[in-house]
């Protein structure tokens, strides 16, 4: 065990899995001689060399795509997109190409792909986004979101022995606020949700940085007895987790920091409102992102993205109800 | 040197431009055939078939080396499929949407490959393969395997982004791979004139990769490209890039009648009919017994695949994961004499 | 008033706008002299001539920016892919050049884009696709999802009028096979839902073809009075109309026929399931097509994209409830 | 023929070299004082400039006529925006998160465009405004209108797809269109050698459109290319394509202190710089009182900006749609001298 940043336990699954699997490569825009534009790759291409720690064309399709050709021809690439923003330029080759592929016709592809994504630093529109449900929404990906160092570093050795195209949500706003604990040598996290912070009175269901924010917000609430849940993988959707969260405190609150319409949240909420309907004890709330893209100036950004105070304020309403 | 039937060649042996007629001829048939089932209602969906392009197809295939890749054969490349060795009945059972090795139902037209004969299926998305055939061939190169990849795609095809970032991804990292441009002068109706202002061969260069045209109703020419294009990309020289020109003789689907392609344009490229031009050069009498060998094939193929009982529905929602150990791209029939004989064949031209 | 099926009342739609306003011009792959695809367009370039109904170059990510380029010079672009499955690979001008425009800069993107959407026809993995909750999942764009021949045409014609752009899903197999009565002449449609079937026991919720799935189903079940209700708009929901049916019946059923996770519906049952738990007397249930890509053979393709009998079935468990 | 200070040209006064002179020291001067800004913690977010390529932008936009469009200004691009005429306060209130008019502090560094001047603000996504400035001049030829669209990009934003479909589109319509290549070296950390291996200028024929390299840190020569360029697309000749040479001087962000580039590169680029180039044709009191007369301007603006609040969190969800009637694309300064006399002017060179 040693006390390792969000980011550091990163680096550490991306450098333990080329020690363990030879073919497991890493490839990016920068990621080689720089290490990364949040350098979470840095050190790797000195250790490995330019060929598995691959500088790469401006080329978010290309990099998809022939990622999708490495893994059917049996290497095992982790790409990174330099901000998880930028996967909307290789959308087709992920959902069309990588997702399908299993189903249609019997040819696994396993890959990872790395998605800093998240705002809260005044990264403006276009540096701040979390894409998630849009890949949720696509057939044959896995998406997991890690939101401590221990799942970030677990969950990616997971996904890279995964045989399957996995979307990998990190954090950017975690990279270096976070540490923890992290266990020493390779270990795989299940694709499961985990308790944050256990309770009984109310559930806040989060993952990612909102992980963080919620556990903050019930450690605010005075007189209750708040539990989080940390989904850690999107999809697949740990459902029995869930329920069972929900069937302990009857009371929800769904936090996302993606905009709100059609987001993750709205899945999970929707889920409990079919088969978790009799817990329940008030309503399924939710609190996200409205829909906007992700202002610059800090009052703007800080408006529309939950914060720990507001999703107190939304447990002691829903607590009172 | 050989000579004889079939144009000159110092490459191709008697045996093998009588395959290549062979395989011409079966997806001729098969095509034929897929189109008056797909009438009669046995085949659901919709119909695509290359008629008159199948030198294209089956010439280039023809080129490779069982470990080389074909990612992927397009709606037109049913030839590509053949030339490996792709199980006929299965290829009727895919198209009709019943239970086969191929797609399980799962996909329909010529969306399939058999990944045992290092074939990957396309999606409909143009020409999304062609980057990950770039990613294929990259793979081969990082492990210094002597394979290459082979990739084909449309005239329409080459005004995607996606068509881009693999001639430059490709040529950058010179990798082993062929592309082939299949210019059939249409892209569902749209003509080359509104597609570019300059034929796309003309990128080639300005990627920093070979481009060359050849005529694309002469197999043994599409054949010769591909193969040095192969032996360029084995020996280190990157990829190239080999427009085949030719025209789509059939509308874009059977639903289409193509009334947009003159009646004299059909008819100057029906003369030059990539099958008779190479069957020209056989005896009549043998190419009867090739065709009728073929049809008897067809026949059989057709007749199991009628006798396929239509997927399983509980099946519907199964294996979108892969839960076990991946499989890998297999090796394929790489029927060319060549790769018997390597040490008697002279340097390419 | 006349009879039209629903591809002919989205051609008048198109013929009448481009007669109204000069600034309304078509484009897209093949929409000129051969009438698209689907013969949408047919016609038109005979009446307009191939400046104003435009065939493109196979360029899905070029037709939309172009529209944007076009739309902020002071055109309005009515855009079509060939089918809606292709938008994938323009996906990024849409959610981030298109959408977020009006917000970050105040420049508006009066634009439209037709997606001829859905499957019911062995169209296969990728000509079957429903892809509107991706553009519900990113803000500045209004998706619209007509049900019937009038809505077709009035909504196409308020599509064309709104400043903003706007993502018109057309669903193919509705085509040819629904008439209906059409208003003669232009006339807009709100962009808001519609009870497509009053009822008051049960309320089924749906868009598209969903909607005749639905009051097949509705019909198909005795005993008991269905609402159906139409949403015709996504974005924005009509979220009063939600609430108000459900107020009525008391027991709500979503149907997507889009992949179940993160699916219009979600949003729906979601919302229900907060604003609405009060009035509820049962479980939220959602039916909606499971996460794969669709099947192309018919038996395949028929287990797994909702029914009417699936629907009915679906209906009478939620009323023994 | 005015001969003298700057360059020899044709086509550029006395006047115009001066205010090119006070165009790029603006630039120099803003980006200089944000970058201080930032580094005090006043301008949140991270900060980017285009420090020793200032001649581009400016060269090029002071070729551009009043109803002309500039889609878009890249990172390193704040000369267009400035010879456009967009208001100095609102660009610092801007980089600092203020309120303002040219984003309401949605959006951050120059990510913003004075649409009353012709300018639409980029998006971060590399080259997608490319594409959208292609629209703009279809629509402009659709309306039979003299005016063209120009456009930035970098040597890395050249690999992605929307680069090649614009122009493909561009050169297939012979649209009015400028397309300027920015080819500083590197793309954040990655030179060109990883980029491409043959100069994208080369594409530039096999599109079917005009290529010309020039040397980026002389703006009498961006100014006289992107003028010839202009001048064709108005007479209905097509798009051209414009390859500025030059190297980024500063880190990408920043945050980067560019490690990755030698300091024998650096020094030599350095001895090109644009400002001083022009400069050094000029009288030093004259230069001197220009410095003044900007640095005066600069700090004007930037206690105008700290002045102004931050905006109001009440409005952070607002105007996510537009519910009024679009505004167009306005005008914007024009300030070469020939557009006030065009029969004054030799034909272009
Ligand atoms: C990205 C994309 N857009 C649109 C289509 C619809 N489509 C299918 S085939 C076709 C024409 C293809 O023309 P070309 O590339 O020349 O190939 P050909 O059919 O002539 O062999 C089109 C537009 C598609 N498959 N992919
Ligand atoms: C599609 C896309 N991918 C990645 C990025 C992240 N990014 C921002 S600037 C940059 C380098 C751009 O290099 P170049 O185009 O040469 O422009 P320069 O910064 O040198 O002016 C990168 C990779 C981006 N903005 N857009
Ligand atoms: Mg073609
Ligand atoms: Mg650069």
């Amino acid at each position: 065990m040693a006390v390792r940043t969000y980011l550091q336990a990163i680096t550490d699954g991306l450098h333990e899995a080329m020690l363990e699997d030879e073919r497991v490569f890493v490839m990016g825009e920068d990621v080689g001689a720089f290490g990364g534009a949040f350098k979470v790759t840095a050190g790797l291409q000195e250790e490995f060399g330019p060929e598995r720690v691959r500088d790469t064309p401006i080329a978010e399709a290309g990099i998809i795509g022939a990622a999708v050709g490495a893994a059917i021809a049996g290497l095992r690439p982790v790409c990174e997109m330099q901000f998880s923003d930028f996967v909307a330029c290789g959308f087709d080759q992920l959902v069309n190409v990588a997702g399908k592929m299993h189903y249609r016709l019997g040819l696994a592809v396993p890959m990872v792909l790395r998605l800093p994504s998240g705002g809260g630093f005044a990264g403006g529109p276009f540096h701040s986004q979390n894409p998630e449900a849009w890949f949720m929404h696509a057939p044959g990906l896995k998406v997991l979101a890690p939101s401590t160092p221990e799942d970030a570093k677990g969950l990616l050795a997971a996904a890279i022995a995964d045989p399957n195209p996995v979307v990998f949500m990190e954090h950017k706003h975690l990279y270096r606020r976070i540490k923890g604990e992290v266990p020493d040598g390779s270990y795989e996290t299940p694709f499961t949700a985990r308790v944050a912070r256990p309770g009984t009175d109310l559930t806040v269901i989060a993952y990612g940085a909102m992980v963080h924010a919620a556990t903050a917000a019930a450690d605010e609430v005075e007189g209750a007895s708040i539990e989080v849940l940390d989904l850690r993988s999107l999809a697949p959707l740990d459902e029995e987790a869930i329920l069972v969260s929900v069937g302990k405190t009857s009371k929800v609150l769904v936090v996302d920091e993606a905009n709100r319409t059609c987001a993750a949240g709205a899945e999970v909420a929707s889920l409990i409102a079919d088969r978790g309907f009799e817990l329940l004890d008030g309503p399924v709330r939710r609190l996200a992102t409205p829909d906007v893209p992700i202002p610059f100036s800090p009052p703007l950004e800080e408006a529309v993205i939950p914060t720990s105070s507001r999703i107190a304020e939304a447990c002691r309403e829903l607590l009172d109800y | 040197m050989t000579k004889g039937n079939g144009r000159e060649s110092d490459l191709l042996t008697l045996e093998d431009r009588r395959g290549l007629l062979r395989a011409m001829c079966l997806m001729r048939g098969v095509e034929e055939r897929g189109l008056s089932l797909y009438k009669q209602g046995k085949i659901p969906g919709s119909f695509y078939d290359g008629h008159g392009m199948e030198a294209i197809s089956v010439g280039a295939t023809w080129a490779l080396g069982a470990g080389d890749a074909v990612c992927s054969p397009l709606i037109r490349d049913l030839g590509a499929h053949l030339v490996r060795g792709t199980d006929l009945t299965d290829v009727f059972r895919h198209y009709m949407g019943r239970e086969n090795a191929l797609s399980h139902g799962r996909e329909g037209n010529v969306h399939f490959g058999d990944r045992r004969l290092g074939v990957v299926g396309m999606v409909s998305m143009l020409p999304d393969m062609m980057v990950v055939a770039t990613g294929i061939a990259m793979a081969f190169k990082m492990r210094s395997e002597e394979r290459c990849a082979l990739s084909f795609f449309g005239d329409g095809a080459t005004s995607r982004g996606d068509w881009h970032e693999a001639m430059n991804w490709a040529a950058l990292y010179r990798l082993p791979a062929v592309f082939v441009l299949e210019n059939n002068q249409f892209a569902y109706s749209t003509p080359t004139s509104k597609q570019f202002a300059e034929d796309p061969i003309k990128r080639a260069a300005a990627y920093g990769m070979e481009g060359v045209s050849v005529d694309g109703n002469d197999v043994t020419a599409v054949f010769e490209a591909t193969r040095a294009g192969r032996e360029k990309a084995l020996a280190g020289g990157g990829p190239t890039l080999i427009e085949a020109r030719t025209l789509r003789m059939h509308g874009h689907g059977a639903h289409d009648d193509a009334s947009y392609i003159s009646a004299e344009m059909l008819e100057h490229w029906r003369r030059r009919d990539p099958i008779e031009r190479l069957a020209s050069r056989f005896a009549d009498d043998e190419v009867a017994a090739l065709e009728a060998e073929v049809k008897a094939a067809i026949d059989r193929a057709v007749e199991g695949a009628l006798a396929t009982p239509m997927p399983d529905p509980a099946g519907a929602t199964a294996s979108v994961y892969c839960s076990g150990v991946p499989e890998v791209l297999g090796e394929g029939a790489a029927p060319w004499s060549g790769f018997a004989t390597p040490d008697a064949l002279p340097a390419a031209a």
